[in-house]
């Protein structure tokens, strides 16, 4: 066991989780979750990659994914705040003036 | 032959002048540019006699040279396309003025709620007995004049930038530079039209634009996969590499050209926009875009099909033909039904334009050389009638040919020279309009003859017969207009200003003179069209006299009056007694 | 051994995943979530990525998942708790996770990649390795990735920074 | 024998050339002269037509001594047309015929016309008219002739609608006919447009057939079509000749009123009458059969090429336009339309004896017999149209019931009408229509073709029609009471009285000179005999079979000169007894059912005017109309909306899916994702 | 290592400094007011200096042609990043120019413009990179500031909105991308282009499935910032919700980096796979093209119609990457139309700006008599829309042109190359229909009133510089076209040993 192939599995039920999380809750904090839920999913791809190659740039690529991602969520949570001062409530459904 | 850009350079000049100076200085700056550009059209077509070439290239660049060539083909179009543009600057002076100042005058008397009723009924309703002549002895409110000024510097700023674009495709020698030039002849028009139109302008223009530039766009397709595949978009790299063209591509390039100049020539079914743009375009544009503009579509099948796909050509005639009998047939019969003067004619364009379609689909050198005749007359012929019609609503106001009648007493000028375009419309002997046809027909004929093709024999009988529709359609319309009883509201009409009985007499007598001399432009057309065919088998060529009889007559020339012993025709008599008699036993 | 902590770690962190977006409290979502990025963590360990491992914790779990608690606790009103998502949205949803999966089966199975494998003879990477990276081949990518950081910090300080003196012209939103 | 051939302008070519172009150039001087007094005006024009005559007499000696003149310039270079003029015995005879009977109504008109308004554009169009007419006479070329051809149907059409305001006293029929809802009366604009149009359909008929002589021999000129006969054989291979031939004839058809496109012509009475003389009598609608005189022994002379059908075709067209015409001629009430269908009855003779002549060995008889007529008719017809115009410019109404016992009145017009009139109806051996019809008779009965013994009887049967409806008209107009019109415009202080000298003179100078003919006919036949033998054998090598015999003249047919006598006897006698002496009175025909059946029958025209609209006008114009209502009015029109619908509705579908909903988004792209990556898999 | 004086680093260290100084020098200025003005130069200052740097390092040479690849640097300084440089730097001047007079009465100036040229940073460095994680981390380095400028206007909900949807959509498609990466990575060991290309030209045939997946995710990591159908659907929400000039960012800079990412990374990188992908992006070409110009076709709303329009544009632009491996000229047209399509589509984003400065308004029925009121701005609109149409002779006409014409020129190799040049043919005509319909509503309906309104100097500078780029470029297109030309790698087949 422990194959290349298991992680990769694991990260699959992983993106499908995060994928579920983003078209179904309405929370905007749950959308981010799951959006955080995929990159790590893809961060721990690339590391089982590295390990089977065995290659350093695979970890050096997960370091810049982890630091963007958090460079990320900063700037969207910021976003997030500004939307909850607008609805009093970060339910993405409410978010409906743009639309056709 | 800077005249191309001449008109082009000078639009926004005109634009000023008309602002700041006046529309006399504006009319007359427009005509001077008009008439100078023709003027240096005209200098290197008469040095091309009837062959040669007078070519210019300017710049290279990755989509191949942009240059400007007169030949054979281009001389007739862009000459008549100058000529009636100059024209008709003047011709526009009395007629834009009148309708930019009832335009204004109605926009300040009616409210923004009624926006949506017909200019033209307003119009109807009132006989205004306004004289464009007599324009500065009218006086003319300050914003009235200032409006005005700057209307026109819009207006001829449009209208020269539309003849530049004309004459731009007619010259140019890449077909890029050829598509760029034909779309640029639709965006003024599209301005003019929605500025100074008639009716549900807006909407018009906008039909007119949208099918134009379809039709551009499809036809766009079409230049694209013949540049792409033969190498380069100069038209001579074409031609030489023209073989290089993939064969199962040839029908959709084909297709692509032929829907793209159908549309710019309103053949039937591709027509949707024209009855309403040529109705409700101001009139001087009217005449300019159907008399000028529509036809140029025919330039381009025979520049780009003909010339550049030469060996494409034989064996699509015969749809080519069919499809211009039926619009001929059917712009003829819609004509008919029309009561609106300017409908008529829009409608009888159509029907002249499958005159066209049917002379380039004859497969024969007359045939096409007739073709780009017709074009040349029904481009006079045309704006005559346009004229005509443009004068009947400066004069009453109205263009409703049940509301007018025996106005031939009231504008004598304008019925004489209505007429003349009208035979030359109906392609009567002395206009040039016959000389066009009888060389389309018998072109027609010929190529139908020698193919033994009984569907072609058909569509030569069928549109010959068109003729007696076409005459039909327009005497009728001259009747409604020029014959029996003046009504009561048209008392007090007097004929129209000089500005556009000198136009139309203009145009009258090119007419006149081309019916009698024809040689000016068929020399180079037929140069043109022979040499595009020389080789061709498939293409019915004209048959010319025998080399005896041609001996016969120089023999004359040298022999002179009196000595003509040599024909004696009785030998040829003597000769044939035998068989005449043979012929006769039968009946003994 | 590595099997089960495999397993474990695996349930560990999808069954966290799960509790993160579907408990009923955001805040428990928030602490999930920390857990499952945890989780995640364990796996680098087991892929001889330690270092990363360490970054992974210092960052999403120290930095990210706190941020969002705090977020949660912020923006905490009744509102984002009690509405729930419809059962027709969730069915849909399912389907659209298990329709991925299928795809990356798909992708899996029909590729070479389910006979990967590790070779335990190339030892792992060693941490001097990902360092020189760093500072020669990837060093500037790292310039860039401060610009990034910079960028974010602005933008969030931009974002956070109430506009005090505007509000108080326009008093009500 | 001596042809003359030149090219450009030189020697007697001049004169030839100035012939059509004088009349042009004094059209374009017209209008230079619009404010200018009516007097100057007409002198003008007459004195144009007089110079024009006057150099057509200049060449009458070289067509006299069977000589010709042609001469070219170059014209149409990039298809080597030349343009030019053909002077042949049959032009210059022709021409003079057109130029002298032109002068002489020109004069007339002079008078007749006084007082109206647009005299400058009457006298325009008649010097025009004038030109085109010499043009197609005078022409070497097929080209140059339709020329001319347009010019005269322009003209007639201007002239025909002279009086455009369409005042009711100008229409022409019986108001209220109408049959098969078809109105029998018409407008001046109206017939002038009918006739444009009849003409046009014979028009492209004949250029149809130019065409294709064209296509084969590369030239239109009768010169060069005779030189080479190449063509011809190539033609006939093709079985192409017959057909190029009888379009050819379609022209002639058209432009001589023959049936079917007859029609017209009744309605050309609109015009003032001046124009009914000069075009619809004796110049224009002789253009058919003169075209017929032209291209008759050319196809003629291709004699071994069997065009005999062709002039088949122009016998019977002759034959059954004669009879029809004839036919209604007897029950029309208006004194110029039965002289209308006695033209085009008697156009009709022509037609027959050229084609005949076609038809027989010895083409030379009908010929002559064909051209004889044409003169004796034109001189003959253009005097009772004169005539007849100066008893409308007295009465004032064109219908004869509105006229009657006018011979006390107008004594020269009733005596010179008289004159014409016996010619006309064929008064035995002092009148030209005599001698030229017993000429037709003679050919008809020389002929070797089968049918003619048929041709022959209707020509008889024609022939007593003639007579009588001639009588009728003379009896309606100059004797019986006058009628309640008259007595009206007595009552009013109108006194009924001669028209000026200026107007009878030149009728009476025509009249008189188709007497004068008739007294000499025989010889004067037997000149034109001799001359167009000559010319036929010189320029076309037909050769006359009895030549040898001495003389050649084809002498006085017993049978013809009987039977022509009888039937001016027996139509003669009928007409006089109903209509001078008024024995008999007309209206019985009314009580009988048959007879009143054949009158309406002939009152109805046959019924030939109302198909011929049904046919021509109202189907099409239904079917136009309905094409413009549906297809142009919902199809056509329907494509911008619907393609405008269907964008809009698509693009609303567009517009749909962006829900707005940041979850339908996700969940596209991510199905997006999914369907993309699916797609590379395969 | 890479060259200081290269001119990346050139020009991300001139942008980079003023980028961060911009916020220091607010922090450190306790003085109130605007400092609009004063920013909006050093930032305008700044990127011209940029300008001319690239253009030198173009002009002098030094740089190296086409676009080159290379497994010793995570950046190179070629042509084709010199292009899309050029392309974003006028597109970030456009912007910061006429932000001078759009931010006016807004706060938080020092941010705003600090955050645009972090933003072009990233941009510029798209083009550059030649590893992925380089282009990872421009990717992102271009997109946080914009997820940050989007919501900008912080009392509007509608740009909160916009900011909220791009955010979102932005992470999930960079995890997408970073997966890719991953995937690609994995099969061939190397995250630098150059070295993954060599690799997967050798690819085991097993592993080409998995490769293709990768195909995919690129395609929708990327796809998302070009608009493409079906991941554009936050777009016309985000492009005119954001504030306009920022929209103006969005469609005419950002949006081109993701071509500029998706040819280096797709269409070069993946080369070897050309099969497969070059018939999915066509047939997205297709299906963007028409759902953008349908979408625009019945909009109320300006900065929506051309947001709507540049989701089609980014079809026809994709036309030529999807024919660039048979057609030699694919990528060339598409360069071609991504420079003209910066300008156009800023100079129309900018002209409707203007009009909401001005008069407030960005309806259609606001639009009505523009013509009258904003003479200048309404000139501008017209020629932008026409540019956008392809009517010629204006810029966007020759690259259309050029972008049918490889379409069919591709034909002689793939069946489906036609296709693509009827369909642009078509849209192009469908498009006509929208932007014919706003010049309309300006020139020809009557307004409110014809009082002429004053149009603010700075955004008159730039429609006129956008106009006249359009124009001058439009009639004398050879040096853009030439430009592209060198940019452009040319015959993609001989860049890599085909399989």
């Amino acid at each position: 066991m422990n194959q290349p192939s298991d992680f990769i599995i694991v990260a699959a039920v992983l993106i499908s989780i995060g994928i579920y999380g983003i078209v179904v809750k309405r929370n905007a904090l749950r959308l981010i979750i799951s959006i955080e839920l995929i990159a790590n999913a893809v961060n721990l791809v690339i590391v089982a990659f590295s390990r089977m190659l065995p290659n350093s740039q695979g970890q050096v690529f997960v370091l810049f994914s982890i630091a963007i991602s958090a460079a990320e969520v900063a700037v969207g949570l910021g976003i997030m705040i500004i939307a909850y001062r607008f609805y009093k409530d970060i339910d993405v459904t409410e978010y409906k003036n743009l639309k056709n | 032959m800077v005249a191309t850009f001449l008109p082009l350079i000078f639009s926004p000049v005109v634009y000023f002048l008309g602002k700041h100076k006046g529309i006399n200085i504006a009319t007359w700056f427009s005509f001077g540019i008009l008439a100078l550009s023709t003027i240096f059209l005209i200098i290197p077509s008469l040095g091309l006699g009837s062959g040669g070439q007078y070519q210019e290239i300017y710049s290279g660049g990755q989509l191949g040279h942009f240059g400007l060539k007169l030949d054979g083909l281009s001389v007739p179009f862009a000459i008549t396309i100058y000529i009636i543009s100059t024209a008709v600057v003047l011709y526009s002076k009395p007629y834009m003025v009148r309708k930019i100042l009832l335009d204004h005058d109605h926009d300040q008397t009616k409210s923004i709620v009624a926006s949506k009723k017909d200019v033209v009924e307003g119009e109807d309703g009132k006989n205004v007995g306004f004289k464009g002549g007599n324009l500065s002895t009218m006086v003319l409110s300050k914003t009235q004049k200032s409006h005005l000024d700057t209307q026109m510097g819009i207006y001829f700023a449009l209208y020269l930038a539309l003849s530049m674009g004309m004459v731009g495709t007619v010259l140019a020698t890449n077909i890029l530079e050829f598509y760029v030039f034909f779309e640029l002849m639709i965006v003024p028009p599209f301005f003019l039209i929605a500025f100074f139109g008639y009716g549900d302008r807006k909407k018009v223009s906008f039909v007119f634009f949208l099918w134009s530039a379809v039709g551009a766009l499809v036809l766009l397709l079409g230049l694209l996969a013949i540049g792409f595949f033969s190498g380069g978009f100069d038209f001579d790299v074409i031609k030489s590499n023209s073989s290089k063209i993939p064969v199962d591509w040839i029908p959709l390039i084909l297709f692509s050209i032929v829907i793209g100049f159908g549309i710019k020539l309103g053949a039937l079914f591709l027509h949707v926009w024209l009855p309403d743009t040529y109705t409700q375009a101001p009139t001087p544009i009217s005449v300019v875009i159907s008399s000028a503009m529509t036809g140029i579509g025919a330039y381009g099948i025979v520049r780009i099909w003909l010339e550049l796909l030469s060996g494409n050509y034989a064996g699509y005639g015969i749809y080519l033909d069919i499809w211009g009998v039926a619009t001929m047939v059917f712009g003829g019969a819609m004509a008919l039904m029309q009561n609106d003067i300017k409908k008529v004619l829009a409608y009888s364009s159509i029907s002249s334009m499958g005159y066209i379609i049917f002379g380039l689909g004859s497969e024969s050198v007359l045939g096409i050389s007739g073709a780009i005749m017709l074009y040349v007359s029904h481009g006079l012929g045309k704006a005559l009638l346009f004229m005509m019609a443009g004068s009947i609503i400066l004069q009453t106001g109205t263009r409703n040919m049940d509301k007018l009648g025996g106005l031939s007493s009231k504008m004598p000028y304008t019925a004489v020279l209505t007429m003349i375009g009208a035979l030359t419309i109906m392609g009567v002997p002395i206009t040039s309009g016959f000389m066009a046809e009888w060389v389309l027909f018998n072109g027609s004929l010929q190529d139908a003859i020698d193919d033994i093709d009984y569907l072609k024999i058909a569509a030569f009988a069928v549109a010959i017969s068109t003729t007696v529709l076409t005459s039909a359609y327009i005497l009728w319309m001259y009747k409604k207009i020029f014959f029996g009883i003046v009504p009561e509201t048209l008392k007090n009409v007097g004929d129209s200003s000089r500005y556009v009985i000198v136009t139309m007499g203009v145009l009258a007598a090119f007419t006149l003179i081309l019916g009698l001399y024809p040689d000016l432009f068929y020399g180079p057309i037929i140069n043109y069209v022979e040499n595009l065919y020389s080789n061709s088998s498939d293409i019915a060529q004209i048959k010319q006299i025998t080399e005896a009889q041609e001996l016969r007559i120089s023999d004359h020339l040298i022999g002179g009056f009196g000595d003509s012993k040599t024909n004696d025709f009785s030998q040829i008599g003597t000769g044939e007694v035998d068989g005449y008699s043979l012929q006769q036993n039968r009946y003994l | 051994m590595a099997d089960a902590m495999f397993i474990g770690l695996s349930i560990l962190t999808i069954g966290s995943a799960i509790i993160s977006l579907e408990s009923r409290e955001l805040l428990y979502g928030g602490i999930a979530l920390a857990v499952s990025l945890l989780g995640i963590a364990g796996f680098f360990v087991i892929l001889d990525a330690t270092f990363v491992a360490m970054f992974q914790i210092a960052v999403y779990v120290g930095a990210v998942a706190v941020l969002v608690i705090f977020t949660v606790m912020l923006v905490r009103s009744p509102n984002t708790v009690t509405k729930r998502e419809t059962v027709k949205r969730k069915i849909s949803g399912i389907i659209l996770s298990l329709a991925f999966l299928a795809l990356f089966g798909a992708f899996i199975g029909n590729s070479a990649v389910s006979q990967f494998s590790f070779s335990d003879a190339v030892p792992a990477v060693d941490i001097k390795e990902i360092g020189r990276e760093l500072l020669t081949y990837y060093s500037p990518v790292l310039i860039v990735l401060a610009f990034t950081l910079a960028g974010a910090i602005i933008g969030a300080l931009a974002l956070a920074r109430r506009e005090d003196i505007e509000e108080k012209n326009e008093p009500a939103k | 024998m001596v042809g003359t051939e030149t090219i450009g302008f030189a020697g007697l070519g001049v004169n030839a050339w100035l012939i059509w172009m004088i009349p042009f150039i004094g059209a374009a001087l017209i209008p230079a002269l619009k404010n200018k007094s009516e007097r100057v005006k007409s002198y003008v024009a007459v004195g144009f037509s007089l110079l024009s005559a006057f150099f057509a007499l200049s060449i009458l000696p070289i067509g006299l001594a069977g000589n010709e003149i042609h001469s070219q310039i170059p014209w149409f270079s990039a298809l080597n047309l030349n343009a030019g003029v053909l002077a042949d015995p049959l032009g210059i005879i022709m021409s003079n015929l057109v130029a002298w009977i032109s002068a002489s109504i020109f004069v007339y008109s002079i008078s007749y016309m006084h007082g109206e308004r647009s005299l400058t554009r009457y006298w325009f169009f008649m010097l025009f008219f004038i030109g085109s007419m010499q043009l197609i006479v005078l022409s070497d070329n097929l080209l140059m002739v339709f020329f001319g051809w347009e010019g005269v149907g322009l003209a007639s059409f201007a002239l025909i609608g002279f009086w455009y305001t369409d005042r009711k006293k100008d229409y022409v029929g019986k108001e209220g006919h109408v049959v098969w809802g078809i109105p029998m009366w018409a407008s001046p604009t109206h017939s002038g447009i009918k006739a444009f149009l009849f003409n046009r359909v014979g028009d492209i008929m004949m250029l149809s057939g130019m065409f294709i002589i064209f296509a084969y021999a590369g030239t239109f000129g009768f010169k060069e079509l005779l030189a080479d006969q190449s063509w011809a054989q190539e033609m006939t291979q093709q079985n192409l000749l017959v057909p190029a031939a009888v379009l050819l004839f379609g022209g002639a058809i058209g432009k001589s009123a023959q049936f079917p496109l007859n029609e017209w012509l009744l309605e050309a009475m609109t015009g003032p009458t001046s124009v009914s003389a000069l075009i619809h009598a004796a110049t224009m609608v002789k253009a058919g059969v003169f075209l017929v005189a032209r291209i008759g022994p050319l196809f003629f002379a291709l004699a071994v090429f069997d065009v005999s059908q062709f002039f088949e075709v122009v016998a019977w067209v002759g034959a059954i336009t004669a009879f029809l015409l004839a036919t209604q001629a007897l029950v029309n009430q208006e004194i110029k339309k039965v002289l209308a269908y006695s033209t085009g009855s008697q156009i009709g003779y022509m037609m027959m004896a050229l084609g005949i002549a076609g038809l027989s060995t010895n083409f030379v008889d009908g010929y002559t017999a064909g051209f004889f007529h044409m003169i004796s008719h034109a001189l003959f017809k253009a005097s009772l149209f004169m005539a007849a115009g100066a008893i409308l410019h007295t009465v004032g109404s064109r219908f004869m019931y509105d006229m009657g016992g006018l011979r006390k009145n107008m004594k020269k017009t009733y005596i010179f009408m008289l004159l014409a009139s016996l010619s006309l109806a064929g008064a035995p051996l002092i009148t030209s229509g005599f001698w030229s019809k017993d000429a037709i008779f003679a050919s008809l009965l020389e002929s070797s073709y089968s049918l003619s013994p048929y041709l022959f009887t209707i020509a008889v049967v024609i022939a007593v029609m003639t007579a009588f409806y001639t009588f009728r008209m003379v009896g309606l107009v100059f004797f019986g009471k006058p009628s309640k019109n008259m007595a009206n415009m007595e009552s009013k202080g109108q006194r009924i009285h001669e028209v000026s000298k200026m107007m009878w003179i030149p009728f009476a100078i025509l009249a008189i000179s188709s007497i004068a003919i008739g007294v000499v006919g025989f010889a004067f036949e037997a000149q034109i005999h001799s001359l167009f033998a000559h010319y036929l054998s010189n320029t076309f090598g037909i050769s006359e079979r009895g030549e040898g015999d001495g003389g050649g003249f084809l002498g006085l047919n017993p049978i013809a000169a009987i039977s022509s006598v009888g039937a001016f006897g027996v139509g003669g006698y009928l007409g006089y007894l109903f209509y001078i002496q008024r024995k008999a009175d007309p209206e019985k025909i009314q009580e009988n059912v048959v007879s009143r059946a054949m009158w309406q029958f002939l009152h109805n025209r046959w019924y030939l005017n109302s198909l011929l609209y049904w046919i021509g006008v109202v189907i099409p114009l239904a079917f136009y109309r309905i094409t413009y209502k549906y297809f142009e009015g919902i199809f056509i029109s329907g494509i911008n909306p619907a393609l405008q619908y269907s964008m809009v509705f698509m693009s609303k579908v567009v517009k749909v899916t962006q829900t707005g909903n940041i979850h339908t988004y996700l969940y596209v792209f991510s199905a997006g994702i999914i369907v993309i990556a699916m797609l590379l898999l395969m | 290592m890479v060259d200081i004086f290269s001119t990346p680093s050139l020009v991300t260290i001139v942008l980079g400094t003023v980028a961060l100084l911009i916020p220091v020098i607010d922090a450190l200025n306790k003085e109130k007011g605007s400092k609009n003005k004063v920013y909006s130069g050093i930032a305008f200052s700044s990127l011209v200096l940029a300008m001319v740097i690239v253009i030198t390092r173009i002009v002098s040479g030094d740089t190296l042609p086409a676009l080159s690849l290379s497994s010793d640097g995570v950046i190179t300084d070629d042509v084709f990043g010199g292009f899309f440089s050029i392309a974003f730097l006028i597109v970030s001047i456009m912007v910061t120019v006429s932000s001078w007079s759009y931010m006016k009465n807004k706060s938080n100036h020092a941010a705003y413009y600090s955050l645009i040229l972090l933003s072009s940073i990233g941009m510029i460095l798209i083009g550059y990179s030649t590893d992925f994680v380089m282009l990872l981390v421009s990717w992102e380095l271009m997109s946080i500031p914009t997820y940050a400028l989007a919501a900008f206007s912080k009392k509007d909900p509608i740009s909160n909105e916009s900011a909220v949807k791009y955010f979102l959509f932005g992470a999930l498609s960079t995890s997408i991308i970073i997966l890719a990466m991953g995937i690609v990575y994995g099969i061939t060991g190397t995250t630098n282009i150059y070295d993954s290309i060599v690799a997967l030209s050798e690819l085991k045939t097993e592993l080409i499935p998995f490769g293709l997946l990768a195909v995919g995710l690129f395609v929708a990591g990327f796809g998302f910032k070009m608009g493409l159908v079906p991941f554009h659907m936050w777009l016309p929400d985000t492009y005119s919700g954001a504030p306009t000039t920022v929209g103006t960012l969005l469609a005419a800079g950002t949006k081109k980096a993701g071509f500029a990412a998706a040819i280096r990374v797709i269409v070069i990188g993946l080369i070897a796979l050309n099969v497969q992908w070059a018939f999915v992006l066509a047939l997205i070409a297709i299906f963007t093209m028409t759902v953008g110009n349908l979408g625009a076709l019945t909009q109320r709303s300006v900065p929506r119609i051309l947001a709507y329009s540049s989701v089609a544009q980014a079809g026809y632009i994709l036309i030529g990457l999807a024919v660039a491996p048979y057609a030699a000229q694919g990528i060339e047209a598409s360069l071609f139309h991504v420079m003209n399509h910066a300008v156009m589509k800023s100079g129309a984003f900018i002209a409707a700006a203007a009009v909401i400065v001005v008069i407030s308004g960005y309806t259609l029925d606001k639009y009505k008599g523009l013509g009258y009121r904003m003479p200048i701005t309404a000139i501008v609109m017209t020629i932008s829309l026409l540019a956008l149409a392809g009517i010629p002779p204006l810029n966007g006409f020759w690259s259309k042109l050029l972008l049918f014409g490889s379409a069919i020129d591709s034909g002689q190799l793939i069946w489906w190359g036609p296709y693509l040049a009827i369909a642009g043919i078509l849209n192009s005509a469908l498009s006509l229909g929208y932007y014919a319909l706003i010049i309309r509503k300006m020139y020809l309906d009557e307004g409110e009133n014809r009082v002429r309104q004053k149009e603010p100097k700075s955004l008159v500078a730039v429609l006129i510089f956008a106009v006249g780029f359009m124009v001058i470029f439009g009639i004398w297109h050879g040096p853009i076209l030439d430009f592209a030309s060198m940019a452009s790698p040319g015959d993609l087949t001989q860049l890599v040993p085909v399989r």
